[in-house]
């Protein structure tokens, strides 16, 4: 096994050392009754050039990837290039072999990562504080959700529109279905936003938080300025959720114009699709709330020789310490993640982010355009939208989807199944990878 | 003795990247749009866009590159050196896990994609799941939440539906002195009151204090096993009982499951709820703090509470299934930590059942081997035999006049990641040290041999 | 452009420090009649995804990759498995971004590297120096056979005969051309070796050398003890060929029995195909020959502090110091290449090695046996053989290729190319990459 | 001042990977045959099997990354810090080319795939000597040669044929005294005797000085332009016209292209032969001393010359043509460094023929303000402007009482890898300084605070 280097030699010196003779007796305190008797029943072990080309073989499977179809999907985990470098980097062993640092002397790589990470995540958020990670999206929301509750004791109900990723809100749900903290429902309205007149119908002294997703799960720009204005009125904390980080090229910062917390899903920059995950769950809020913020935090200081070098902080608040009154259970992280993402935005830089953003929200407005014109075909909102966008269908949504398959293509996201109202409706997304020919194929499959 | 580079005169006088950057310094390749960028500020709404430049770094990518390489080097990770963090499982990351999950079949695979399209992904996590009840006992496995804290406050959440479904939520868990942060954290979060178990003064839960704490408001004992002592629990199959006819149920911790895969299944032992670390037991990278994974196994009965969406498989389809009643819901978007998945499911193949028991067998003899190395030069507070992990006291370096942390950074100098230290906090300036089955004996006998000598110096030179 | 950091105001800085206006100016000495007046008429720059979106369309259609088809070609390209952690530490940046390790301080790890490449090719060929590597194996011969014109003045033949891989004949021809050294050819017998009447007919002490490719073009194993002994009787130098390293962990190490320069091929040692190259070219001699070597050597010494360290050695014979009378004019070497062989016989190891040479051997006796079933296919030649052999049809080979491709089998290299006399022979190889089914796939393809 | 860790302080005591060997110690993973290994011994004649264990490492797989993980950690690259070293561009490596070398249908190809299945292969090829073509003005360019010395040999030997072609192969070569190594001794390889052509004072070529030693018995001048002290060969014109006047031929060493792309070519000046070599203007990596590649490009009339294969373009396909009869032959087996020419042609299509002018314009631009910067503190042998890398001599250290050796070691100490040293020749105590264009300003002003100080603690503290 070339995994583990005893040789029977090794063993037989070590037992020697510790004074037994056979292995099994290092396992006598394990009662004999659940002892094993017979060898777990698993496949045989596989060489690597085996094993190679039966997860190749998996992986081509999945013949729906981006590399083999037109990949028009978002909802959530969006489909951006990264560059070869971001990759290569993070192949390297000293990064992606440590854990946690908790040794500020051996892992001030990862440490200064990781305030990197968070300060360029602060730039583009506009918040004072973000943390080292959380898991992805929803969970870094519904952490925010509990926190709001820390943070207004005395509110018991908080508000997520149905406009919030139903993945997100089901996890709120869960998360707080033991908290004192209860989960209302707010309407949209025709053009695909939160529904003001519900949302002020909704707000009264007894809110915690109202979370907003912008660009919001249609692809809706939402009034984020009105709506911070309205749930501060409130006394209520506002929550927004970017699930599309790359928005913020182009959109104003949510921290910038009073957004009290900020979560989002970061998986888009520079660590990918994968089935989904892992996730990159930011988390960003000023520095008045800090102390009440779950998760880790890398800070700046100074050694004995007046060098700058970079610590874990503000670990009191944390389960390892505080244990049950911590302010989240979280201990593992997302810190590869957040590695890549430092990376990438990196890369990008000011300039090409900004490009990035505007990208994306010039090929979105075009295959909406070419989309539109294909009969049978209309845009289901007229909200201002980023990369992503409804459109509402005459003809069977899973049949259409089936017909695209055939030619190659993956025609976004169909809303029944989360909105039974919208059963006619697919959600399309459109990025940077995304060409021309592929909207034209789009088109002419929802023609044909 | 080998010496790691980088290990000790850390010079780290590297800029932050966003400092000192020139306007315009581009980094970036990107595709022409075949929309109209320049009207794209026109269609939205002035009021929401961005009003300032966003401080984002400008630099060429020779800069970055060469940024993140150097800060690398700052970093120690298994690929440097021994890292014996305890509790940790820090072994060696196999290459092949890297490559395989960098596959585009999996990386770019969008976790809406129509399932008859990611069959080959459905298809490794259904197997994945099976491999890991068989590992562990379990009748069922959910593989959705990220991490072994996640894993926790999932499994804590199916005990809470289990009661609610008996009609009583109950109010209290049961966590021993010894167990780790997440373990009341995560109880906590479900509404739960902790009440701490105290371990025996032989390192292990006494089955009586056990049974002191439980009544019928208990619904579950939250117990680590083997635990963060290094100590097999051997009153486990007591200590359910106990439980058990309390109508509580048993979760059992399962980062430290390195020590028994292949030997015996916490399943078998009746307890009711287990999560996996599989970036510790399974090998995938700890990515100097995750991402990790935490997949949840549960017996039978608890199977209705699982998370959705659970995976199964329909003749010779594989089916992502949502509609389960009585299920907790939905702990994290999409299914969880898939590239995670596929590295864990690449190392279960490549070792097979043989394999996995070898690395627990060598794992707890190289932990005893450095007990051995070291019992005569610290002091050990328990007497009973380590299993994956030995744990130390300060007591005999306290006689020398250093602490543990004084010990734990002059090993830094030595080119070792000093243990897990100050925990478990059931002991006094506690060293946890872990070797892992991945480590030669020649690295274990240098690492005893610089605990050595650095007592030594405390010694001879005070 | 991403690679180039100079901003206007960083080149308007430059120029003012420089003195002048313009970069244009900097260009001055270049007289005005060969300044381009229009620009280069390239293809316009594309960006990074667009450009891995084409380079994998052209990736695609070399359709006949080891990826697409089950490969039986051998012929002095080797397909063995490459393990993920080769690969992944030649990316390391430290290595492949350095050059040769001319300041030892700044290259130890080149270095160190590189003496281990050395020492552990010396115990492979049994030879006592190994240089840092050569271009390839066609050419580290022609520079034996350059070193053997150096070491016996007075001897003008060489031999090489038709069993050597007639790339590797060429390629000694044209380095050749110019020496005082002719090149004879030797025939092949009855059972694919040397013929060794020919070859004694042939020896006399006017042969510098003689050079044996072992095993051979065909797949033959040589009888090199036996040849080695004529060519010392004869006073002529005996230069071993070995295309195939792998061979090696079965076969006698040529150095140990008498071979004085052994000269190979070890791209098949963690490089990979790579269409044919960058190869590996191999060089080994005895110390008594090592003044006279060509290329560049790293050795062992020790610093002011007693520590060991490594540095490039014997330097005087080389073309930066001895320009025109230099042992050859080689620089740049195929470092990298060098390192991917030492890492890949190190995760090898005493055991794997020999077990992947037995394997391959036992992978072909099994194919040949098999093919042999097939009507109207047979064994060319009787000589014992490692993972390559002859088969003769009775079909025009062409078309038989022709069929194989379209069941996507490679099913090796006709020979009527090099040796019209085999025009209805395949050459056949055979390693640990291949498997059973494949083997089938190819023998059913013969007889339908 | 950014300093790159591991620059100093070089610890390296890490053991060669064949000590310390535990018999059976496994690193590999190796599939199972399907033919029987157990009688293969039997299979061979005795006398040819090996008769003694091999003497290979027996290590781990952990072991064997960690060995040279270290080992990398004790090198200087590109990626770790400015690596000026003259006469080898050793600029910044895309990563891009990384990844797309490594596309299985590039990487694992075997070469004598039938020509209609490795069409993609054979049109890169195709693509990337037209490139080459174009950027340096030849009629025809061969891929095969595998670096610039190589290439050189090539260029040489395919002189010679031309002269044969004419009925005399000639004797000799004319070499300036500044020329690399590589070109006296390339020309040696093909027989000629090699004649020494003095540099000017002024450091380039003096027309007259080869018209004095131009006679018919010249097959070549090979001449490096720009030449390695970084000078422009102002009088190439005339040298072309003194030598082709006598029947000879003009080689040119390529491989300071980095200097001229897009603003000049030597086609256009009458050259016959140029090498190129990719690893150092086409950004392909110097890989610790190689791979390279060194292509040779020639004039239409020396085109029935180049070595064999030639790839052809007929119809839409792409084919090797092995029937040239006046070709010099086969210079490598196969048809070049492949895995070099993807990367290198991945850096031509990024970087367009704009891009490609850009460099060359950043690269000369940088030298001179390295130049302009150290002017006054080293002694500069040369008035006439530098292009893409500046000479210094020795003359102002030796006054300081340090060498250019002492400088060098010492800039090691301040994160840089030291210029080229002693090299050429022709100038005393040469520091050849090539910065490429792809350091950014403050690194160059780094570099030249570094020497600066360095030249100021000669004079401070001596
Ligand atoms: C015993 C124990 N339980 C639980 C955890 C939490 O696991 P994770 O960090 O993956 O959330 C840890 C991790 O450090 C642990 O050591
Ligand atoms: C001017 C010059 N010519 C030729 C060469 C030889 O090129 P290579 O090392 O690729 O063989 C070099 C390389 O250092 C060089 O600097």
């Amino acid at each position: 096994m070339r995994y583990i280097p005893h040789t029977k030699e090794d063993i037989r010196g070590m037992l020697g050392a510790i004074g037994i003779r056979d292995v099994d007796e290092l396992f006598n305190t394990i009662p004999s009754e659940y002892r094993l008797s017979s060898a777990l029943n698993l496949p045989d072990g596989l060489d690597e050039p085996t094993l190679i080309i039966e997860l190749q073989k998996m992986a081509q499977a999945n013949r729906g990837s981006a590399d083999n179809m037109a990949l028009f999907l978002g909802a959530g985990a969006y489909h951006h290039h990264i560059p070869a470098a971001v990759d290569q980097l993070l192949l390297r062993g000293e990064f992606f072999t440590a854990y946690t640092p908790y040794q500020p002397e051996a892992s001030q790589g990862t440490l200064q990562a990781i305030f990197e990470y968070q300060s360029i995540m602060a730039a583009l958020t506009g918040c004072e504080v973000v943390n080292a990670s959380m898991y992805d999206g929803a969970t870094a929301t519904a952490e925010a959700l509990l926190m709001a509750g820390r943070l207004k004791k005395k509110r018991p109900r908080c508000l997520l529109p149905r406009t919030v990723h139903p993945e997100v809100r089901d996890v709120c749900a869960t998360y707080l279905s033991d908290a004192d903290l209860v989960i209302e429902q707010v309407a949209y309205g025709e053009f695909g936003q939160t529904d003001l007149d519900a949302l002020a119908g909704s707000l009264s002294d007894d809110v915690a938080a109202v979370v907003i997703q912008q660009p919001n799960f249609f692809g809706c720009l939402e009034d984020l300025p009105k709506i911070i204005e309205m749930t501060h009125q409130a006394g209520a904390l506002l929550i927004a959720v970017v699930l599309e980080p790359v928005s913020l090229g182009l959109l104003e910062a949510p921290g910038v114009i009073g957004a009290d917390i900020v979560t989002g899903e970061a998986m888009g920059l520079g660590t990918g699709l994968n089935f989904g995950g892992p996730g990159l769950g930011l988390f960003a809020t000023s520095m008045k709330n800090a102390w009440h913020m779950p998760g880790r935090l890398v800070g700046q200081t100074t050694d004995q020789d007046g060098k700058r070098g970079f610590v874990l902080t503000m670990s009191t608040r944390e389960q390892h310490i505080r244990r049950a009154r911590a302010t989240s259970n979280i201990c593992t992280n997302e810190g590869l993640c957040a590695l890549a993402a430092a990376i990438y935005l990196s890369l990008m830089g000011e300039g090409g982010f900004k490009k990035l953003a505007g990208i994306n929200a010039a090929n979105a407005q075009e295959t909406r355009k070419r989309l539109g014109r294909v009969k049978g075909v209309e845009p289901r909102f007229d909200a201002p939208f980023f990369n992503e966008f409804v459109v509402k269908l005459n003809q069977d949504v899973d049949q259409a989807l089936d017909k695209l398959k055939a030619r190659g293509v993956l025609g976004g996201l169909p809303l029944g199944r989360y909105y039974p109202e919208l059963a006619d409706c697919l959600l399309v997304c459109v990025t940077e990878t995304n060409n021309s020919e592929q909207v034209d194929r789009f088109a002419s499959g929802l023609e044909g | 003795m080998n010496t790691a580079s980088g290990t000790s005169g850390l010079l780290h006088t590297e800029s932050l990247i966003f400092e000192n950057n020139h306007e315009g310094r581009e980094g970036y390749s990107l595709p022409a749009s075949f929309g109209k960028v320049e009207e794209i500020e026109s269609k939205l709404p002035q009021s929401l866009l961005r009003s300032q430049p966003i401080g984002l770094p400008q630099k060429d990518e020779p800069t970055v590159v060469r940024h993140y390489t150097r800060l690398s080097a700052w970093n120690h990770g298994v690929d440097t050196g021994m890292y014996p963090l305890g509790s940790c499982t820090m072994k060696y990351n196999p290459r092949i896990n890297e490559t395989v999950a960098r596959l585009p079949g999996f990386a770019r695979l969008h976790p809406y994609t129509p399932q008859d399209l990611c069959q080959g992904a459905l298809r490794l996590m259904w197997e994945l799941s099976r491999y890991l009840e068989e590992i562990s006992g379990f009748a069922r496995v959910t593989l959705q939440p990220a991490a072994g804290a996640h894993g926790e406050f999932t499994g804590i959440k199916i005990i809470k539906a289990y009661h609610e479904s008996k009609g009583n939520p109950r109010k209290k868990i049961l966590v021993p002195d010894s167990a780790h942060g997440t373990n009341p954290a995560s109880s906590k979060l479900s509404g739960y009151k902790v009440i701490e178990i105290e371990s025996g003064s032989d390192g292990i839960i006494n089955p009586q204090t056990v049974a002191a704490a439980v009544d019928d408001q208990v619904a579950a004992i939250m117990i680590t096993n083997p635990n963060t002592l290094g100590l097999f629990e051997s009153g486990i199959g007591e200590i359910v009982d106990i439980v058990h006819k309390a109508g509580g149920l048993v979760y059992c911790d399962g980062a430290n499951l390195n020590s028994i895969m292949g030997v015996c299944r916490p399943g078998d032992m009746g307890v009711d709820v287990l999560q996996f670390n599989l970036h510790k037991t399974f090998s995938t990278p700890h990515g100097g703090g995750g991402p990790g994974s935490g997949p949840v196994g549960v017996c039978a009965e608890l199977e209705p509470f699982l998370p959705v969406p659970l995976i199964e498989k329909q003749d010779d389809r594989y089916v992502l299934v949502e509609d389960r009643p009585q299920s907790i819901g939905r702990v994290k978007s999409y299914y969880g930590n898939f590239g995670v998945m596929v590295r864990a499911y690449t190392y279960i193949r490549e070792m097979g059942g043989r394999g996995l028991k070898q690395a627990s067998q060598m794992a707890v003899l190289a932990a005893n081997y450095i007990r051995a190395g070291l019992k005569d030069d610290l002091h050990l507070p328990f007497d009973r035999p380590s299993m994956h992990e030995v744990v130390f006291s300060d007591e005999k370096l306290e006689a020398l006049g250093i602490t543990t942390l004084d010990l734990a950074k002059r090993l830094l100098d030595y080119g070792f990641h000093p243990p897990t230290i100050y925990f478990p906090l059931v002991v006094h300036g506690a060293l946890l040290i872990e070797p892992t089955e991945t480590e030669t004996i020649e690295t274990l006998d240098e690492f005893v041999e610089a605990v050595k000598s650095i007592l030594n110096e405390a010694k001879t030179d005070p």
